[in-house]
């Protein structure tokens, strides 16, 4: 994540928040381990096969899906074939650049399909029409269009959101038309460490002076599916033992506020 | 211009296949500021297509080797989402879409006082969310009033609309259908006043008169867009995500 | 295009250029609305299936055809197909750069494309072999060896009198080898406005003091198949519209002195 | 993690396919200073995985507007050889080992001390010569004594173990077999001596218990490979080609 | 070399299969100062080649951390049109042409006096338009009287010819049957008079005592192919398009 | 080749080692037509279908060869396919670059290469499992780990040892495992000049002031099968034809003690 490359915060509206922090407050008035609101508005692009609009505060992101035949990879001849991919916009950020993905985005994109392959949203082997031969692809798109923090969980949930309305176009390949088959429903919730903090959901300001970022992918059933810390700095296991279990608990509200089946 | 093709773009009530009449124009909306991180911003909606464009600048120009010492260069950049068109199509620019936003680029730069910034750069990133014919226009009437919402002094906004030709007839503003089997596509641009060409293309077979007609009807339409951009840049509209698309 | 890179204009060359305009005389003792005389020598490169060098005053471009069997594109089984493209050789201008292709590049190959697309040069449908499988694909592949302005009707002379004399080589599909059938003739024409006068044909020096180019593309019946406003600067209905008119009045030239049937 | 499969990775005697105990590592060896041109050096082999790990600087970061006025950044590049695993690997990064670049660079940065040496690099090139599930944390094991043979001041050794799930079991150091037919894959590493964790990533399936269970095998398992890593630094091994690889 | 083949290359009169004599040359025509925006620039026909140079510099060096303190630094490239070949050939450098492009740099700087122009780069534009075997001599060769029309000093000029084995004799300038299917293909280019070797390949299966045959009938081919350089170069030729080709 | 690139020769220290050589001696103790020793350890990579770690003094090179089906060329339906690819890793020297390979990897695979390919080192039509369709590809991939000197002939070198102990996996197609069949044994050996002598094997210090290299790969047969003049300098005949004596005796010594059938 860039670190004040704007030059925005100075040290002592560093300090500030710190301090503030330590009395338990935010910025924007959350506490410590609280997650913006999120506004989901699925089928924003009608003429994908699913999609969603995501904002968490002033962070927005979109996700398409689309879903065309083709082949499976011959080792799995039995499933259908999921990719994910996350483009941070140059116009989400004064520094993203356009080009080949950064590190930044090929570990964003990796780690929101880690949650949802290993989250088994979908039975990929519901995708098969010939086997080995014709499987359905489900292509996971992701536009970042606006920055202020946590990239992993608007990215998740966007495309989570996206992929639950998604229709298989089997017309296409003269069958029927399809839900898309959703079981599972991941929810990543990822957190900052500040100071000795563990601060839920950082915005952009809280991510550009934290150090080290842990997160946490859960499905309903409590189960962890998939981790990763980043950036440098590190965690104690009690943070992260911590961090599961938040994870686990906000994972599951905004699982029954925003992604009731 | 498309294949050649049985479907009847004219019908024989002479409406257009989605009911429009010939040089009607499809439902246009826009705003500005709908993102908080850029300079400026807007959103259009033109018929289907979804755009978002984002303006950053003017800033020193990078690489350096690029800095003009008489003024700032404007760099567009036109960009399809994978999930805006039928066939999810591969990220990153391709041929196409680089030929549009060189054209893009000298059609707001032709607009923009650059003369007022030397040495920097003006970034303007155009984003289609859904694609449904016309997109480069739209694109441009867009970033038009997204570099005004940035502050950046303009002779005056730029705004567009294309005309081709269609089931024998010059018709306004295609829609998909006609542009894929039409007979001719015509993009124009113009400063929205002086109806001065900043932007022209066209492809297909047209006659010297048929141009003629088409281009009556663009600087008309543009008249309309132009009220719209308008309205869009007085309303300050600023973003309730609560409302986005509908 | 590049603008005084090469720092060869000053601005009192640039004056003086403009005086002379206003009298109606150019640099190199044209008129205004007059097309440098090209020199077009096809056949140049016998082993390609057709190939013509074409001189423009010092502009030199070499555009060569191979003709190849292919798949078709899959939403047109039923023709050839046509792709075009230009290589400005690093040798032809001291800031031309050897890799991908510019904006400039492409935006040129684009235009010269469309030109000859549209201006249906060739029948793509009498180039299939096997409907839906096999079709021959023409490639239009243009050196650009030496610039002084113009390339885009440069290139597109170039393709058209390489096409004509074009052969398919049939006998490496066990048919025959035919004549490429040509059937229109497309001729593409370049103004610039220097001050307010429109200037056929420029020359690099007149390129560079300009502002705004326009290219209007006619065949032999006197229609439009391609018009392309270029670079910054803009045009007046009237100016358009004029260009039109001269377009068709030059092509309808060049077609009968170098382009006879 | 990888497909179903009716493998049966743990046996009726408790033991897995390869014979260990539930908690016991593969074999582990390395060596620092096996490489003449690089500032520090080191090559690990931990079960079948073969790794060479150089390290370069701190020189000065190039391009310079990469260059921290205030710290060394490091930048560690993780690479396949092309004959590194069963089906050949082209050449050049793909989106896995960019990933697992960031991830080991920033693990190594958490442990060096960049605050004394601003605007400068480290490299740190980790090339795997055969691969046998578990590189990036080897590459990494192998990084940090390469890095400390090199003179760079770290705040402690890093040093690393995957435990995971398989066959019901949680398990440590996953085989080959059991990363590509478990049930889950959990890669730790910690500054050796406070446990603090650098580096973490998990997929698969696992409650938050079995997540803990795994926590402590790994834990209790660095400790005897941070043995290794002292060993190995305090031989000092100058290199003597002819007993590579044995 | 090409692969195993019935083709007899040498007929039951001595001769080759185009007519030649084992020593004999394909026919040469130089010409120079063929471009005009060049600083200097060549055009040769070489049996069936065709290929064009342009040369710009000394220039300053670009990125300028290429820039040597002590020399110019003389970067040629060469480079086959997409339709100088049987198969159309995609743009851009592959494998081939980048080693030729190296080897074609080091022979040129080897007679170049780059001493004399530090801090600066030459650029050698080498265009094959059509290609018929040995166009990498063929193109140093035209290169190098391109230096020289550019007015860049030399020691002398490089010039140079192939030989090689076919149908079990050795032969002067291989034909393109010659270099598919012969045994050995050896090029050599040295500076005209003191008869230096600055580019020298070989691949195929000689002897030396073949080598050495093939090297003198080489030396001696320079001896006429360098009178045509000088001759080029005398006649000043000044480009006078309606003769090209013929 | 770098020349002295890390600052590490001065001005005095090269002349030290000219004087040194005009007195017959190197740096390391060796005469100027003396290779250094290579230790080479094959079946480094147990995985690869064959592997050679090589070192030359403190240059070393790891070859590790993969054998997979794949089609064969059009042009040659009855032959395998082989490729060299060489990955000059930025850990082996300061400043090789990572990322696509420069034109020194490219001539560099490129001449070991032309030796193993000219060499008939392998018979290439023992590896066709069905004419036209399907072939075995040989995959000869190798690593520059310590760079100190000479890597045409450390390559080389390693690429043959690992070749020689290569096992093609026919078990993968329904076939039985067999030994790549070897045929003859290509050794390259290079020379630089220094002054005016010829210097074989050079270390890295030799090759940066060095001017012209030449390599000469022979087969046991005492045929040259390669050759290649590199960097900026020139030879005379005479040394060219001493090379080429040169490179056969040692080509046979070398054969005789590492690489004895």
């Amino acid at each position: 994540m860039p670190r004040d490359e704007v030059g925005i915060l100075s040290e002592i509206k560093k300090n500030y928040i710190i301090r503030k922090l330590e009395e338990g407050k935010r910025g924007d008035g959350r506490s410590v381990d609280s997650f913006r609101e999120p506004i989901i508005q699925t089928n924003y692009v009608p003429r994908a096969a699913g999609s969603a609009m995501v904002s968490l505060g002033k962070t927005r992101v979109l996700a398409g899906i689309k879903i065309e035949l083709g082949e499976p990879f011959p080792d799995t001849p039995n499933q259908g074939v999921l990719t994910t991919n996350v483009e941070m916009l140059p116009m989400a950020f004064p520094t993203f650049e356009a080009g080949p993905p950064s590190e930044i985005s090929i570990e964003l994109a990796r780690v929101v399909d880690r949650g949802i392959r290993e989250g088994k949203t979908m039975d990929l082997q519901k995708l098969v029409v010939e086997p080995g031969k014709k499987v359905w692809i489900v292509f996971i798109d992701i536009d970042v269009l606006d920055y202020d923090g946590n990239l992993i969980d608007a990215c998740t949930l966007a495309a989570v959101s996206a992929l639950r309305t998604s229709v298989v176009p089997g017309s296409t390949a003269e069958l029927k038309d399809f839900a898309l088959p959703v079981d599972n429903i991941p929810v990543s919730v990822t957190m900052v460490k500040i100071g000795d903090k563990m601060v839920v959901d950082p915005n952009l300001e809280e991510e550009q002076i934290s150090s080290g970022r842990i997160t946490v992918t859960t499905t309903q059933d409590g189960h962890v599916r998939a981790m990763q810390k980043g950036n440098i700095g590190y965690f104690t296991w009690d943070e992260i033992s911590s961090a599961i279990t938040t994870s686990q608990r906000l994972g599951k509200e905004i699982r029954e506020k925003y992604l009731k089946v | 211009m498309g294949t050649a093709s049985d479907i009847k773009l004219i019908g024989d009530d002479g409406l257009r296949l989605d009911g429009r009449g010939l040089d009607e124009l499809r439902p246009i909306k826009m705003e500005i500021n709908v993102l908080n991180r850029a300079d400026g911003s807007s959103y259009i909606e033109w018929g289907g297509n979804k755009i978002m464009v984002a303006v950053y600048g003017p800033r020193e120009a990078y690489p350096k080797h690029n800095q003009d010492i008489n003024k700032a260069f404007v760099r567009a950049r036109y960009n399809m989402a994978a999930f805006s068109v039928d066939e999810r199509k591969r990220p990153g620019p391709d041929r196409r879409s680089q030929e549009i936003s060189k054209v893009l680029s000298e059609a707001l730069e032709s607009a923009i006082m650059t003369e007022l910034f030397p040495r920097t750069q003006i970034d303007v990133f155009i984003e289609v969310l859904q694609a449904d014919a016309g997109t480069r226009i739209a694109g441009l009437t867009a970033s038009s009033i997204a570099v005004a919402a940035a502050g950046i002094p303009m002779r005056d906004l730029v705004v567009g609309c294309t005309a081709g030709k269609a089931g024998g007839k010059v018709v306004l503003d295609l829609s998909k259908d006609e542009d894929n089997f039409g007979e001719a596509d015509l993009p124009i641009a113009v400063l929205a006043r002086s109806k001065k060409i900043v932007l022209m293309q066209m492809d297909g077979d047209m006659t010297l008169e048929e141009i003629d007609q088409a281009h009556s009807m663009i600087f008309s339409a543009t008249d309309r867009i132009y009220q719209i951009q308008r309205e869009a840049l007085e309303s300050k509209y600023t973003v309730d995500a609560s409302q986005w698309g509908e």
